[in-house]
């Protein structure tokens, strides 16, 4: 068990090394130089923005040695202190993403538990008969293959707009002030909804897809067919073959986290959900370098962590893995 | 000609190390020209990865392999393909042998292509009919086929004419009957059999003790990568001296006898770990089993002329002149 | 190194006559996983093809989008970005097929011109993931021991690292950005999951009997997956380029739409980005933002069900009769 | 009063049409006995053992009839068929060491197994307990997953969980041939032993290996391409078969103490016919060495001597004028 942990550990700790170095290295590898392009935009006389160029550079300490740079860049990582925001002047960059993480962890997390539930029990069901097979299925594939933001557009559009059921911009209406207030919930939650249902419909067809193809592949394995032979109802079948099935899906969720980050950050562009995509995209109208190096590294660190916890739920749910590593084999 | 001079693979289980499984330890014996020797083990006796050694598609961890003297570990690639022209192989499964989307006689065009380049189409043609009738197959039955239009049988006997056009000097024959049915298996051991007078030396690994007996003079039996007993086969099949080819001999299910009382079920440590003694000591009903057995892995004594047996039972008696009991 | 238990299986599951073969399959045959193909006559797998309705339907579509990519341009005669193709915001009519933007900009042009680029983009990008997958699944797949070890732990980082965000970097410092740049970005960051396909595969065909016997007659190690492995592959191949040429499509659709897309060609992801920022949602300017979103779903919808008509040509096991 | 099978006919659907896998088999096999059920691979035994409990994805019924002790089995609707599997028929699959569910524990799966069949697990674990020492397996083997035993031992555990109901008829699938010598005799004297315990009434044993049909089995049918060839008690079809292929087939199997260089054993040429269009008449017709024109006929399957039947016009011939 250690030793599976273990390598799994090293992987992800390579791995945001790896993403710390790169985060580190392109700005200086970029043609042009950050701070006189964020100069140059302040159309200052030359020699005084000579002088600001000099200042930045001794602030960011860009004058010292790589070496030396590249140290402080970890230890300033460990004092949580990514440098202050150019879009929010002033403020630190930890403060102004600290500010818009609870909302997409707020979007993201129901979206991807409940799809991914949702989804799994949809693909087992669908895979009962052939007529469910061929209808549900192409809708499966639709979903799928759909952009986020682009259903996120449709779905404000008709649902928002055209049947006027849902606000489609924002996290809550602008006269109200966040409070525990039972009005000031629902509004926020109906805000919240169509941001959701965009991202949670995407995901659903992707876990409906991968579950239908794993049960049919479990109702064909052998221990399927043992059951039968022996008579059991096909209750108890199906339910053997659902959690055989469900188990690459546990794997799939954690290799899919890349891409489902990506979707989560458009689509709160489209809906102007103040979480760290509409940051995303600020901080690019601005070329605010600080807070787009701050927002990488919480998105590697986050979807690192959640690879880790999907790791440790797997060896709890597939009894396999346990038994593989401690060498059980009598 | 062929030599194996106490050859042993280890294998590394997990990415960093962890437990190390010995698949084969320690193995020592040759094949002299024209001489079918049969390599008989269960699996998990190693057999088949001796077979790859000498075949060189496996590494040794220790020992060497010598033929004709000259370690085959040392060869360079193009001393590799001369090698490959004197040794050849045949493998178990006939329909994994063939590659299913090529025609099946492409195993020639390949050894045409490497081999014998310079050599004429319509003299290619001409030797490769011959050596297809050699091995009783009618040309035109099976060129220009896919393999999974031709039988297990067929595509056997493809192998053995590609190895005759090499014209080799040992084949090692790593259970290539063992998938056939019943009735064209003997046709293709007859063909094996009458190789051998045409000077050919035969490794023939098998796990069926009455093929071995068929059609070898000299018999090994491998137990858990150790040989457990070696000699000419009559000695070894008709006075088996270690207990477990004594059990083989007893479990074997004959034609014309019944099996006589009861064959407990082995389950011994998982395959290959390392044992530190006797391989079969845990299974070994011969009541001297001693404190020596467990300790010390017992070497190759000659019990009698060309009568090898590694068992702890023989190395006392044979310091004294008496015949054991 | 797996070893090989020489269990003497009496039915080989590789494919014997079809009379034996069928008639005694029995149980063997659930036990059947994805097989490559086996050597069928070519005849064979074309009718397959063309009588499966999945294939039909998703080979058309793309056929058809393909088509409009070419003949679009001629049937319009305003550029992508050309000002005062019509009144703005209007609705789609006779002149302007597609309505216009707020701009004056003919949408159907932009359309025409977005296709052309998202096709380029996913063609190149999708084309270089496969290939490196190709390259890293090959050698790992057929070498195993330390050199998979180190592919795979190389392939899982560039798996769990958000590609998104590396690219929010690079794109950020990047003042100039073409098509090529995406497509190389694309191509450089999504090939982990065509090098786990291929690796599994190459490792399963590697262990088959007919790899030994090719090294046993001399052929030297990369001429042996050239040329006894990767053709055995040609489906599975085709079918990831395919997997891979849909995702390109839409990580490129949602890099142009954060804004990190090329600056100077028009591009699906650009029209709704633009669309968004003038909130032409807000405003029901639907025949701005529709197009281009359904375009892309049609296009990566109709690969995907392509893909899996193909999976049922090549592997009969999933065919339902 | 034991099986019954009259006619019994189940083909393969295959994209290029049906294939002939069981083409009309009548036999009948009384209480206690064990018959073994040997052919080379495609004659149809695998079809014919499955067919009795379980009709497989391709594999579709024609006709016949099967009867179990006087209750006919309708085995060509696989929902009724339900009713009279685990308690009536059972089987020891061909794929037996990978048949148990891997991620769930063996006693907690044959708990839920039981209950589904509406036995309660209490009941009947004292029996298991006994079964499973018989096949030398401890019981802490229902506390543990598949993936912690043996290919052997995951085996056995399937022998005990199939017969756990003593049901009337058993079929096992060539289970020995994945084993070594030493535990291939073990398990089937087990199989013997599960008879005299009367856990099983009849047992049919499939295997490509006759060897070990000699030791066990009280009667041999012998198979080939889709038909059955003979049927006899053990020891009359090992010393003296009547039809020509059994003859080839038992003289074609090398024995220990038969060497190459005394006596030169015959195989049998050519290959068995595809069965998707199979030939007319005998089907052994093209390899037999003693086939005349009358072989253009197909020959019934009819008891030439006591308890022992077989299809051959020759045979018939000789049986009328002994």
């Amino acid at each position: 068990m250690r030793r599976y942990f273990g390598r799994k550990l090293l992987t992800y700790g390579l791995t945001f090394f790896l993403a710390v170095t790169i985060d580190w290295l392109i700005p200086r590898f970029m043609p042009g130089n950050p701070v006189s392009s964020m100069v140059a935009r302040a159309q200052v006389r030359p020699e005084i923005a000579e002088r600001l160029v000099d200042y930045y550079n001794q602030l960011y300490g860009f004058n010292e040695s790589i070496i030396t740079q590249y140290f402080n860049f970890w230890k300033s990582l460990f004092q949580g202190d990514l440098g202050t925001s150019i879009f929010v002047f002033g403020q630190p960059v930890t403060n102004v993403i600290m500010d818009a993480l609870p909302y997409t962890l707020g979007l993201l997390l129901p979206a991807i538990l409940l799809s991914w539930v949702a989804g799994n029990k949809f693909g087992a069901f669908a895979a009962r008969s052939k007529y469910l097979d061929n209808t549900l299925l192409p809708v499966g594939y639709v979903l799928t293959a759909t952009p986020y933001m682009w259903l996120g557009i449709i779905l404000g559009w008709s649902l928002g707009l055209k049947f006027g059921w849902f606000p489609i911009s924002g996290a809550y209406s602008f006269s109200l002030r966040p409070a525990l207030s039972w009005k000031f919930i629902t509004d926020a939650l109906l805000h919240w909804f169509l941001p959701f249902f965009s991202l949670f419909l995407v995901m659903f067809g992707g876990w409906a897809i991968g579950m239908r193809n794993m049960i049919i592949y479990e109702l064909e394995a052998d221990y399927s067919h043992y059951l039968e032979a022996l008579g059991a109802p096909r209750k108890l079948i199906r339910k053997y073959a659902f959690r055989n099935a469900v188990l690459p899906q546990l794997t799939g969720l954690a290799l899919q986290l890349g891409v489902i980050v990506a979707g989560a950050l458009v689509t709160e562009i489209v809906f102007g959900y103040p979480g760290l995509g509409l940051l995303v995209l600020n901080s690019i109208q601005n070329q605010d370098y600080f807070l787009l190096q701050g927002i990488f590294l919480f998105i590697i660190a986050g979807v690192l962590i959640a690879n880790f916890l999907i790791d440790v739920a797997y060896v709890l749910v597939d009894p396999r893995t346990r038994i593989g590593m401690t060498g059980g084999t009598a | 000609m062929l030599k194996l001079d106490g050859i042993s693979k280890t294998y590394r289980i997990g990415t960093f190390g962890g437990k190390e499984l010995r698949a084969v330890n320690n193995i020592s014996f040759d094949i002299a020209p024209g001489e079918v020797v049969s390599l008989i083990g269960e699996s998990g006796s190693g057999k088949s990865t001796i077979g790859k050694m000498i075949l060189r598609l496996i590494s040794v961890t220790s020992g060497s392999i010598l033929f004709e003297e000259v370690d085959i570990a040392t060869l360079s690639r193009r001393q590799l393909r001369d090698y490959y022209r004197r040794v050849q192989g045949v493998f178990q499964d006939p329909f994994s042998s063939y590659n299913p989307i090529f025609k099946a006689d492409r195993v020639f065009s390949i050894i045409k292509r490497v081999y014998f380049r310079h050599v004429p189409d319509d003299e290619w043609d001409a030797k490769l009919r011959s050596s297809l009738e050699a091995v009783g197959l009618n040309p035109p039955e099976v060129l220009d086929k896919y393999p999974h239009q031709l039988s297990g049988g067929q595509l056997q006997r493809l192998l053995i004419a590609r190895a005759l056009l090499l014209d080799i000097e040992v084949l090692v024959a790593d259970e290539i009957i063992s998938m056939l049915d019943a009735s064209t298996r003997i046709d293709v051991l007859n063909l094996l059999a009458e190789l051998k007078t045409r000077g050919l030396a035969i490794l023939f690994i098998t796990h069926d003790l009455s093929l071995g007996h068929y059609i070898s003079e000299k018999a090994v039996i491998l137990y858990r990568g150790a040989i457990a007993e070696m000699g000419t086969t009559d000695r070894v099949f008709n006075n088996p001296h270690h207990p477990y080819t004594q059990m083989l001999m007893r479990s074997v299910p004959h034609l014309d006898s019944r099996w006589e009382g009861k064959e407990a079920v082995a389950e011994g440590p998982e395959e290959g770990l390392l044992v530190p003694g006797c391989p079969y000591f845990a299974r070994c009903p011969v009541s001297q089993r001693s404190q020596a057995c467990k300790s010390a892995i017992p070497e190759l004594l000659e019990t009698e002329p060309g009568h090898f047996v590694a068992c702890r039972r023989y190395a006392d008696i044979l310091s004294e002149p008496t015949p054991p009991a | 190194m797996s070893r090989s238990k020489t269990s003497r299986e009496p039915i080989s599951d590789a494919a014997l006559p079809v009379g034996i073969a069928d008639a005694e399959r029995g149980a063997a045959e659930a036990a059947i996983l994805v097989k490559p193909t086996v050597g069928k006559k070519k005849s064979e797998i074309l009718y397959f093809a063309l009588h499966n309705p999945k294939l039909l339907v998703g080979g058309s579509v793309v056929l058809l989008f393909l088509i409009l990519t070419f003949v679009g341009p001629l049937l319009t005669h305003y550029g992508p970005f050309e000002y005062g193709a019509g009144p703005t915001n209007g609705p789609p009519s006779a002149r302007n097929w597609f309505g216009t933007t707020t701009f004056g900009q003919d949408v159907f042009a932009q359309f025409v011109g977005g296709l052309g680029s998202t096709f380029a983009v996913a063609i190149v990008g999708g084309g270089l993931a496969t290939l490196i997958g190709m390259i890293v699944g090959f050698t790992a797949g057929y070498r195993g021991g330390l050199v998979d070890e180190i592919l795979n732990m190389l392939t899982n980082i560039v798996l769990v690292i958000p590609t998104l965000a590396v690219l929010l970097i690079i794109a950020a410092y990047l003042e100039v950005r073409g098509i090529l740049w995406e497509a190389l970005f694309i191509g450089f960051t999504s090939w982990p999951w065509a090098a786990r396909a291929i690796r599994a595969q190459t490792f399963s065909l590697r262990n088959r009997d007919f790899v030994d016997l090719a090294r046993l007659s001399g052929v030297r190690s990369h001429k042996i997956i050239f040329t006894e492995i990767a053709p055995n592959m040609s489906s599975y191949l085709f079918m990831t380029f395919i997997l891979m040429f849909g995702g390109a499509i839409l990580i490129a659709a949602t890099l142009d739409f954060i804004g990190l897309g090329p600056t100077n060609t028009a591009s699906l992801g650009l029209m709704m980005n633009t669309a968004v920022l003038w909130s032409a949602m807000h405003l029901g300017y639907w025949w701005w933002f529709v197009p281009p979103g359904a375009a892309i779903t049609l296009i990566v919808g109709g690969l995907y069900i392509m893909n899996v008509g193909l999976d049922e040509v090549f592997n009969p096991k999933l065919r339902e009769f | 009063m034991g099986l019954r099978v009259e006619n019994l006919r189940v083909y393969y659907q295959t994209l290029r049409g049906d294939v002939k896998a069981l083409d009309g088999a009548t036999f009948d096999l009384e209480d206690g006995e064990i018959m073994g059920l040997a052919g080379e691979s495609g004659c149809g035994k695998t079809t014919l053992g499955n067919s009795l409990i379980r009709l497989g994805t391709r594999m579709k019924y024609i006709e016949g009839g099967v009867e179990l002790d006087g209750v006919e089995l309708p085995i060509w609707d696989h929902d009724k068929m339900d009713r009279f599997r685990y308690r009536e028929v059972s089987m020891i699959p061909q794929y037996a060491m990978s048949a148990l569910n891997p991620i769930r524990k063996i006693g907690k799966m044959t708990a839920e197994l039981l209950a589904s069949r509406g036995v309660a697990y209490r009941d009947v674990l004292p029996s298991l307990r006994d079964r499973l020492d018989l096949v030398e397996l401890s019981t802490d083997v229902l506390k543990m997953y598949p993936i912690e035993l043996s290919g052997g031992m995951k085996q056995r555990v399937v022998m005990v969980l199939s017969t756990l109901l003593d049901p009337s008829l058993l079929i096992a699938d060539e289970i020995t041939s994945a084993l070594d010598v030493s535990t291939q005799r073990a398990v089937s004297e087990m199989l013997v032993e599960f008879r005299e315990r009367e856990y099983v009434k009849s047992l049919i044993f499939i295997t490509h290996d006759v060897s070990i049909l000699y030791q066990i089995a009280d009667s041999i049918m012998v198979m080939y391409a889709g038909k059955l060839v003979e049927k006899a008690p053990t020891d009359t079809i090992i010393q003296e078969p009547r039809h020509p292929y059994t003859k080839m087939l038992i003289s074609s199997l090398p024995q220990i103490g038969v060497k190459y260089t005394e006596k030169k054993l015959e195989g049998i040429p050519g290959q068995p016919p595809l069965l998707l269009e199979p030939p007319t008449g005998c089907r052994f017709r093209d390899r037999c060495p003693v086939a005349f024109d009358k072989c253009q006929e197909e020959p019934p399957f009819v008891e030439i001597a006591s308890n022992h039947s077989s299809a051959c016009w020759r045979t018939m011939e000789d049986h009328a004028q002994a």
